[in-house]
């Protein structure tokens, strides 16, 4: 492979970080569910390239990253249908989804 | 059956009526003194027999028992070496069997003071009991402060629900001075344990792996983390700020409780634990505790002489007195064993006098509250003019306090210095200049409470009543009966004053 | 091999492509203001990645990203965005908090920031050059492993969908008056 | 490429899985029995037998020859692709969550009856996932099994905070736990990628081997040395996943808000099922997984921290709380720090008593914070009453709970004879044996912090006059608050 | 005679029994309570006499048990008292000629005063039963005191006799004087007992035994070593002060006047009698120490005797209150007490001290008679003449002042004279380069015998003689009753004759083996003296003189002088000598000349004890309450402020740590992302 390997690295970890500063800093609670995949999708070719580049000596090993990487974004999905639900929820109760508007637990 | 496991049926029984008065509806209430009375007196009765058959039963010589009596075992918690181990030697019948001896009198003292929640008290007044009497007879660290701080939370509630007006105040400062002295000591006693590596928190055999450490800061650490949880109860100088707030919010029964009993849970533990254990650390720092114990005398002395309540002087003496103690155990930690067992015997009969003799003068002092209801020395004045018999009662144990001879006051006191002096020579003059202030100051309140002129308010006052009588008769006769004749407390102490005394001068045994 | 020959390589121009298509799309889900164009772009971010997964050899992943993130998530966050109204425009700006925490462009600089940290790590790792994998994975093989040796976390990734589900359903269901 | 006879690999055992396997069944049970049952409370006794049934199958596993044979050699089982390893750490915590999950389910009876609408189905089916979520956690012998196990419980704690939807507060617990929650994973999920990504394995022992040869200076699959500090940063990114779960300062912020907002019942769970859990996996992961020396002392030193920032912070806001939830979840910060000193201890290999240490204080502290928490979600339903003013009196109108609560306390803050005392003081010894004893002294000082907070309520309760008319009892909350009583005195 | 000797505890357990019996049936008795306490007194007396004819018929006290302790003729010991370790301390009763002696004195005394007071009480008195119990106590308190074998059991029955002394001068506490005398003497005693204890600490630590016959053995072995000497030297210095603050020796005597607001038959037997004679019995039992140890200590009592003695004298020649004069009296007597030890007249302290008891109580009961008549009247001014109206007690009180002055042929003069011999004799060796010092307290004390004469004979010339100056009082008193003059008849006898034993002259006369010369019977083993008889004759003719000399000026100037004229020459000696020297008479202007100085002595001495004196006690006192005060501030502000404070710190920090939690979740976000990204890179950067 004659691709460096920072290539992918970095572009991981320039999605996870970018996913993470986009999830701390946008309110709407949708953007940030939307963030935190791409925060996964960071991690998931973080896996990958490891796997591919140091780690697929064997079917079995060179198959892990793959399953995890499947295991995570059922994960993820899961996450994104449970977490619209709850987003959907309180927009009916506050009738907002702006998590910056959620300060009724404080102290 | 009995006598076999008598220890454990002395300790456990109030908590055997506690447990059946729990079924019993709180409005039934003279069934609930019944009950309470039969079970605070029942280990009365059988501590009874332990004494008699004190000097025709053999000491255990088994190595988690040695010099011990009445001893039981069961293995408890099989992880870290806890046994459920009973036991009592010279140190522990004399307390236990004044602990037994004061729990009926006071829940007898209670009766018709305490007027609501009556099933709670007595209930927590005997589990209370079964901690006391729990701590005097258990050899298993663990078990030992399983049953201190049993005794922590019937105290609590015992002064925060039945207390005067500043009671929550006074009831959490014990609370809290209390738990963080316990908890540190329990720190210090695990770290010994892992340092040691014995495998057993049984006392005598960590005693015998503990005191052959070297000095140094984790040893010293862990000396001071034991005698902290100790000295907070007893309690010495500097931590002593609880006990005056306490005994002042404290009803009668429970002040008496509080000063006979529970102060002597921490002198009982110092000669138990934290000596024995360390004894190298002990005489390192001898010259510190020494001080604390005589500042103790003077300082408390001069206290309570400035108080304006009765009470709070009183609670003040119980410091002063204690720091005899201290000085003893101080004294006992530097000289060769012949003198330091004088020392400890002075220094423990003041224990034992001062447990006979404080709780009759809270007794004293709240026969006065439940008449007048103030405690206010400027308020009280002329009741022997008053009420007779009830100040005659007052001025001998004033008497029997500030250490007159022929009472057991003095006694004490006295072979404490004897004992002293050789260790920390003319510092003993400053207890001396303590022992005047403290006759000063019984003095002076007695003028202001029992002499002068009859008051016109006070007139017409109920003089004692039978069960005034009744609570006051057995210490009182005590007092003199020791105070005119020591020897058979002393013999009974004398076979665990040698052994810890040679403890303590690193001689020998372990 | 110097900097130059390896950007021109071919896998290093496609990477580079997919890796700016990414980074754009993503970042557009930053500065767009509807929410569904959010989306939007999050799907095309999705596929780029998939293309790079598709340069790294891992086909099966690639598809499952195509299919599950592209296809599926996607379309829920939408579906669940036109359901329930939540497409308002708001300005992000307007909200509490230091207004430079909020400012679009600094999203970049701090991913940029922790990749750079990132790749720092990885550069004083001295992470070796690339083995030649023996293997690749297959779907064949990924199959029979997930059904073999995976199958606990098969199946507990079920019940995990199952879960999500039943709690979908209790969190939005109108009560059953 | 060769055919591989993966079946040889798997190793199934199914008398291990047993238990996992009726929770599963249970579940489904309760949801297929919604439809055919008309009495609905029925089915308190269908969840409470499942459990039971699973806890007999707890130990039927741990008395299972082949496995003690293995146990007592110290190389435990593992089974199904050695995903799952059969421990006597496993066996203890599954009994523990599978406890835990029956007194939640016994005390939310009412609960579920008066707000959901008898919703035994969603909410019990959803309780039961979670907790099989927590069992695979701690019986995992795989980092990717770990972490579906700890989604598994995320997701399902998630919508159980937000269970009732038409309350504000709820629904903003939920999201905030999500939002945070979510975050939290995907970092930790980045950390294990690094992880793997160095190491090549997600098997815990196979990770043990690698980083015991790269530390040696063995290359491992082209890895060397030089790579530690990316398996470091890994490990660290970990730790503040893990932190989360455990509510540990300063990854603690959530918990408060979404101990307050969650129903009690739920709230209760919170505290102990899902920290337990966490813990579990903390254990799993850094006292099996990275204890190695030369790393250990690194991660030591984080929890260490962490341990110590828990414990104070936790109790000093503790102290300024109104709301008794709010107090409890500042209460469960700090005894995430007693919990994380145990795991410090745990970092100390020549030492081996941190862990048991720890596992004995998680159940201490499941059975007298759920205790606890039966009280206050009966009090919640009763009226609301969740803030200090409410307990006034307690003692009058309901003596019972009163002495009950107090009896918690007592355990949480440490005296003995209770349960409490002796979690403490496992830790304690632990922490000195491990060479801590600043740690002890720490943990010590702050269960006298701890006092003042307790103390409020127990004044409240006992020397301050009722503010409210009398309070009735409840058969379930009664039933859980007397196991609990009678658990925090027998077990200690 | 050999039964009474071998059950000579019996004298001690007839008060304990009285008191208990009192006590117990206090109500039921009420004034019959002086039956019991007399009859019981009346046995231990009689008992007391069969002891000690039985002592002296064992013969002179001569094989030493060792030095300085005479060998006891009878020891009963209750070994097992007290097991502290491996040292026991014993209980231990023993007779000696020196204890037969003084429990003869302590019975009388107690006996007359029980029937005395029977009478003296007024019939309206609520505490008469409460007098009774304590008197018995105190009288066992003081057998206990001399029949002890050891320093453990002195010092409790010497606080017995504290309390005792407490309770009797607070007999009347519904009045401001006894309530603040009580206190005085208990504190101010107490004080002497601290330094008591220390010493027994001290000598307990050297020797490790208190029996005096153990002490006679180990302490002369003891002072070999010079450090130990040193030690025991100030052993012995610190029991004296025990001794000081009991027997009200300067300069802790400042409780003895105020004690005098008692009833004043207790004044008669406590601070007259016998529990001041404690400390001087205190000394000269435990001689052992106080003989073997370096000489400064003895040399130390020897002053503090003498200046004691002169100093309360001349104060006692201005006081207006018949019983503060007897107090002042008292102290100077016991300074010579004191002073007699000091210069090593042991015996003749003794003696002095056995004559002391009778006529002293003598003249307190003889007081009491007055004051009784005089409706409580205690001052000399207002009295006058009623030696016509009182006979009985004119003339008893007569024996008392006259043994007290020291008249030939009364106890007095016997006694003084062997105190002044001794002191005149004194030749310590520490001393041997100036002699003169050696001679002061010999000096002193002469000039105290003048005083002594002057100041009773003032006295005895108010009270009785001259014309009444108060006529409503005199005519209201009247002759007390049979059972008060009875007792004082009794103590008027051997006040007037015990002196004779001293005199040897049965021995003498008749070599009766029962009865030797006191001197011989009181020799102390290793204490020899030999006295030329020129010196004897010098000394008792100094003293004559000196007392006679007293009398004379004393009634010279009061019945004499006319009041005016006194009053004028006081007047005219206030502002200027000038004016005393243009006097016509000669002698009249030395006398007066004299008077003058003494008043300004006894003024200047006065203001000493009032001001500095007193003022240090109650500074002492100031500062103690001011210590008090400030050690319960320190309570209140420091102690209980720091745990306040902890617990308020607790909650500041408690509020910041909660002002994290702001509700916005993704604050809490970014403390979580910048927590683990601190870790991180604080990692890379440290490791």
């Amino acid at each position: 492979m004659s691709l460096p390997i920072y290539f992918p690295l970095g572009l991981g970890a320039l999605l996870f970080g970018i996913g993470l500063w986009g999830a701390l800093t946008r309110t709407n609670a949708v953007r940030i569910l939307m963030f935190i995949e791409i925060m996964l999708n960071g991690v998931n070719l973080n896996l990958v390239t490891f796997n591919r580049y140091y780690w697929a000596q064997t079917p079995e090993s060179a198959s892990l990253a793959s399953i995890f990487t499947l295991f995570v974004m059922t994960v993820a999905a899961a996450e994104a249908a449970v977490g619209l639900a709850i987003i959907l929820s309180i927009s009916r109760t506050r009738g907002t989804v702006e998590v910056d508007k959620f300060t009724m637990l404080k102290g | 059956m009995f006598m076999e496991h008598a220890l454990s049926w002395i300790v456990f029984t109030p908590l055997l009526f506690a447990l059946v008065m729990l079924f019993v509806p709180k409005t039934k209430e003279k069934v609930l003194w019944w009950l309470a009375g039969i079970g605070s007196t029942i280990p009365l009765l059988l501590v009874l027999p332990l004494l008699a058959n004190w000097y025709s039963t053999p000491a255990s010589t088994e190595p988690w028992a040695e010099g011990m009596k009445f001893v039981e075992r069961i293995l408890w918690i099989k992880e870290i070496g806890v046994h459920y181990t009973l036991g009592v030697d010279g140190f522990g019948i004399t307390m236990l069997a004044l602990s037994c001896l004061l729990f009926p009198l006071s829940v007898l003292a209670s009766y018709g003071y305490i007027k609501d929640r009556v099933k709670d008290y007595l209930i927590l007044m005997l589990i209370l009991m079964t901690g006391t009497n729990g701590v005097f007879v258990t050899l298993d660290f663990m078990l030992f402060y399983v049953f201190w701080e049993i005794v922590l939370l019937p105290m609590y509630f015992l002064i925060g629900i039945w207390g005067g007006p500043r009671r929550e105040y006074a009831a959490i400062k014990f609370f809290l001075y209390t738990l963080i002295g316990s908890v540190i000591m329990l720190v210090g006693a695990i770290y010994l344990y892992v340092r040691t590596g014995v495998g057993t928190f049984n006392m005598l055999e960590m005693a015998r792996a503990t005191s052959g450490l070297p000095v140094d800061t984790l040893t010293t650490f862990a000396f001071f983390a034991l005698l902290v949880g100790f000295a907070v109860k007893v309690p010495m100088f500097p931590l002593h700020t609880w006990l005056p707030d306490a005994h002042v919010e404290a009803p009668t029964p429970v002040s008496m409780l509080l000063a006979g009993i529970l102060l002597k849970l921490g002198s009982y533990a110092m000669v138990r634990i934290s000596h024995p254990w360390l004894p190298q650390v002990a005489q390192r720092y001898a010259g510190l505790l020494f001080f604390f114990g005589v500042v103790a005398v003077l300082y408390a002395a001069a206290a309570a002489m400035a108080q304006k309540d009765f009470k709070k002087q009183v609670a003040y003496s119980s410091v002063n007195h204690m720091g005899f103690f201290v000085m003893a155990l101080a004294a006992a930690s530097v000289l060769p064993p012949d003198l330091g067992q004088v020392a400890l015997a002075g220094g423990y009969f003041v224990t034992i006098a001062h447990g006979l003799i404080s709780p009759l003068f809270f007794f004293a002092v709240g026969m006065f509250y439940e008449r007048t209801h103030t405690r206010e020395l400027s308020k009280l004045g002329g009741m022997f003019l008053t009420v007779p018999v009830i100040s005659f009662m007052t001025a001998f144990v004033a008497f029997a306090n500030l250490g007159l001879p022929g009472l057991a006051g003095f006694i004490g006191e006295f072979i404490t210095l004897t004992g002293t002096y050789p260790a920390f020579g003319l510092w003993v003059l400053v207890a001396g200049v303590g022992m005047v202030l403290t006759a000063a100051w019984h003095l002076l309140t007695m003028r202001d409470v029992l002499l002068g002129p009859a008051k016109k308010e006070y007139e017409g006052l109920p003089d004692v009543t039978w069960k005034e009588k009744l609570v006051f008769a057995p210490l009182a006769v005590l007092i003199v009966l020791f105070g005119v004749w020591p020897a058979p407390v002393l013999n009974i102490l004398s076979q665990s004053i040698e052994t810890l005394s040679q403890v303590l001068a690193l001689i020998g045994g372990n | 091999m110097s900097a130059l020959t390896l950007l021109t390589r071919g896998e290093s121009i496609a990477f580079l492509i997919l890796a700016l298509v990414a980074l754009g799309s993503t970042y557009k889900m930053v500065t767009s203001r509807l929410i569904t164009h959010a989306a939007l772009f999050m799907a095309l971010s999705f596929t780029a990645v998939a293309g790079v997964f598709l340069l790294l050899e891992a086909e099966f992943v690639a598809a499952i990203q195509i299919l599950i993130y592209t296809g599926a998530i996607t379309t829920m966050i939408l579906f669940a965005i036109m359901l329930s109204g939540l497409a308002e425009i708001r300005k992000d700006r307007e909200t509490r908090g230091p207004l430079w925490m909020k400012s679009d462009p600094l999203v970049l600089v701090v991913g940029g920031i922790f990749a750079a940290f990132m790749c720092y790590i990885y550069a004083a790792a001295n992470l070796p050059e690339a083995i030649t994998p023996e293997s690749l994975p297959t779907v064949k093989a990924i199959g029979s492993a997930l059904f073999t040796k995976y199958v606990i976390p098969f199946e507990v990734a079920s019940i995990l969908l199952l879960i999500a589900m039943v709690g979908a359903i209790i969190l939005t269901a109108k009560e059953a008056e | 490429m060769p055919p591989i006879n993966w079946t040889q690999a798997v190793n199934p055992n199914y008398i291990f899985l047993l238990p996992e396997l009726i929770v599963v069944a249970t579940a489904l049970l309760v949801m297929i029995a919604d439809f055919y049952v008309s009495q609905k409370r029925s089915l308190v006794w269908v969840s409470l037998a499942g459990i039971a049934l699973a806890l007999a199958g707890v130990w039927y596993g741990a008395t299972d020859p082949a496995i003690r044979a293995a146990m007592e050699k110290g190389r435990p089982l593992e089974f199904f692709g050695n995903m799952m390893v059969a421990d006597g750490f496993s066996f203890f915590l599954k009994a523990v969550f599978l406890g835990i999950a029956g007194m939640v389910i016994l005390f939310s009876v009412d609960f579920v009856e008066k707000y959901l609408r008898g919703m035994y189905l969603e909410f019990y089916e959803i309780l039961l996932a979670s907790t099989l979520g927590m069992m695979i956690m701690v019986s995992s012998a795989d980092l990717l099994n770990l972490y579906l196990g700890l989604e598994l419980t995320s997701i399902a704690s998630y919508v159980l905070a937000g269970v009732l939807r038409k309350d504000p507060k709820s629904n903003e617990a939920a999201l905030k736990y999500f939002v945070f929650g979510a975050v939290a994973s995907a970092v930790l999920l980045f950390g294990l990628s690094l992880v793997y990504g160095v190491t090549g394995t997600t098997h815990l022992g196979e990770l043990v081997a690698a980083v015991r040869a790269l530390l040696a200076g063995e290359a491992v699959g082209g890895m060397t040395t030089a790579a530690v500090p990316v398996l470091v940063t890994g490990m660290l990114l970990m730790v503040g996943g893990l932190g989360f779960k455990v509510a540990a300062v300063p990854f603690h912020l959530w918990a408060p808000d979404v101990y307050e907002g969650a129903p009690a019942p739920v709230t209760g769970f919170f505290s102990v099922g899902p920290k337990g859990a966490a813990v579990g996996a903390i254990l799993r992961i850094f006292a099996a997984g990275l204890a190695v020396a030369g790393l250990a002392e690194k991660w030591v030193v984080i929890w260490a921290v962490l341990a110590v920032a828990s414990m104070f912070v936790g109790n000093l806001t503790a102290l300024v709380q109104t709301n008794i939830k709010r107090m409890m979840a500042y209460s469960s910060i700090a005894q995430a720090g007693y919990i994380l000193v145990g795991v410090v201890a745990a970092g100390n290999l020549e030492s081996a008593l941190g862990s048991a240490a720890v596992l004995y204080y998680v159940m201490a502290y499941a059975i007298t914070n759920l205790g606890i928490f039966a009280i206050i979600s009966h009090m919640e339903q009763e009226g609301g009453w969740v803030t200090l003013d409410d307990y006034r009196g307690l003692a009058f109108r309901n003596p019972v709970y009163a002495w009950a609560l107090m009896w918690f306390f007592v355990s949480l803050i440490g005296i003995p004879p209770t349960v409490g005392f002796f979690g403490k003081l496992f830790i304690f010894r632990a922490a000195v044996d491990a060479g801590y004893l600043w740690l002890a002294v720490l943990m010590a000082i702050n269960s006298v912090i701890s006092v003042g907070y307790y103390y409020n309520v127990v004044r409240a309760m006992f020397l301050e006059e009722p503010g409210h008319v009398s309070l009735h009892t409840s058969r379930g909350s009664m039933a859980a608050v007397v196991i609990s009583c009678v658990g925090v005195l027998v077990a200690g | 005679m050999e039964f009474f000797l071998d059950n000579f505890w019996v004298i001690a357990a007839l008060p304990l029994f009285a008191s208990a019996f009192i006590a117990m049936f206090a109500r039921s008795l009420r004034r019959n309570a002086w039956i019991v306490g007399a009859a019981s007194m009346g046995v231990a007396l009689l008992w007391s006499l069969a002891v000690l004819v039985a002592v002296a018929g064992h013969g002179e006290a001569g094989e030493a048990a060792a030095n300085y302790l005479t060998t006891p003729v009878r020891h009963l010991v209750w070994a097992d008292w007290a097991p502290f370790g491996p040292y026991r301390i014993s209980l231990g009763l023993m007779v000696d000629n020196l204890t037969a002696l003084m429990l003869v004195v302590v019975t009388l005394v107690s006996f007359a005063v029980q029937v005395y007071s029977q009478g003296y009480f007024e019939p309206s008195e609520r505490r008469f039963t409460r007098f009774y119990a304590a008197i018995n106590l105190f009288t066992l308190g003081m057998l206990g005191l001399v029949l002890a074998d050891n320093l453990f059991l002195l010092l409790i029955s010497w606080e017995i006799m504290g309390l005792c002394s407490y309770l009797l001068i607070g007999h009347w506490y519904e009045q401001e004087w006894p309530r603040y005398g009580q206190i005085k003497a208990f504190l101010t005693t107490r004080v002497g007992d601290i330094g008591l204890m220390l010493g027994i600490w001290m000598i307990f630590m050297v020797t490790r035994d208190l029996t005096w016959e153990g002490l006679a053995v180990k302490i002369p072995e003891a002072v070999q070593n010079p450090a130990t000497a040193a030690m025991l030297a100030l052993a012995a210095f610190f029991i004296f002060t025990g001794a000081i603050g009991k027997s009200a020796q300067f300069p802790l005597h400042v409780w003895l006047p105020d004690a005098m607001a008692g009833p004043t038959p207790g004044s008669a037997i406590i601070h007259a009698a016998t529990m001041v004679a404690a400390g001087v019995y205190l000394v000269a039992r435990s001689f052992m120490i106080f003989g073997n140890v370096p000489e400064w200590v003895l040399i130390t009592v020897a002053f503090v005797g003498s200046f004691t003695s002169l100093f309360a004298a001349s104060i006692a020649t201005l006081r207006h209150d018949i019983k503060e004069v007897l107090a002042y009296s008292t102290i100077s007597q016991l300074g010579y007490m004191i002073m007699a030890m000091g210069v090593g007249g042991w015996a003749a302290g003794n003696f002095h001290m056995v004559t002391h008891a009778f006529f002293k109580a003598l003249l307190f009961l003889a007081a009491g008679s007055v004051i009784a008549a005089h409706h409580h009247n205690q001052l000399l001014h207002k009295m006058g003449g009623l030696r016509k109206k009182m006979p009985v007690t004119f003339i008893t009180w007569m024996v008392g002042y006259l043994a007290l002055v020291g008249f030939p042929g009364f106890s007095g003069f016997f006694s003084k004279d062997e105190v002044l011999l001794a002191a005149y004799t004194w030749q310590p060796e520490a001393l041997a380069g100036v002699p003169w010092v050696a001679k002061l307290p010999f000096t002193m004390a002469l000039i105290t015998a003048f005083l002594t004469a002057y100041y009773m004979t003032r006295a005895t010339y108010l009270a009785f003689f001259g014309e009444p100056r108060d006529q409503e009082l005199y005519e209201h008193a009247h002759e007390s009753p049979k059972v008060m003059t009875i007792p004082l008849v009794l103590l008027a006898i051997p006040a007037a004759l015990s002196g004779w034993f001293w005199a040897a002259l049965p021995y003498h006369f008749t070599h009766a083996e029962w009865m030797k010369s006191l001197e011989h019977f009181l020799h102390l083993p290793g204490l020899e003296h030999s006295v030329a008889f020129a010196q004897e004759a010098t000394v008792t003719g100094m003293a004559t003189t000196a007392g006679l000399l007293g009398i004379f000026v004393g009634w010279y100037l009061y019945a004499k002088v006319k009041p005016e004229t006194r009053a004028a020459w006081i007047e005219a000696a206030k502002p200027l000598y000038t004016l005393i020297r243009n006097k016509y008479y000669v002698d009249e202007f030395y006398e007066m000349a004299i008077i003058r100085t003494t008043q300004a002595a006894a003024r200047m001495i006065a203001w000493f004890d009032d001001h500095v004196v007193d003022g240090l006690v109650n500074l002492v006192g100031d500062i103690g309450v001011w210590f008090a005060e400030a050690s319960a501030w320190f309570d209140r502000n420091v102690i209980d402020v720091l745990v306040v404070m902890w617990a308020d710190i607790s909650r500041a920090f408690g509020s910041v740590f909660r002002r994290l939690s702001t509700g916005y979740v993704q604050q809490y976000m970014v403390t979580f992302a910048a927590a683990v990204v601190a870790c991180v890179v604080l990692f890379q950067v440290f490791s």
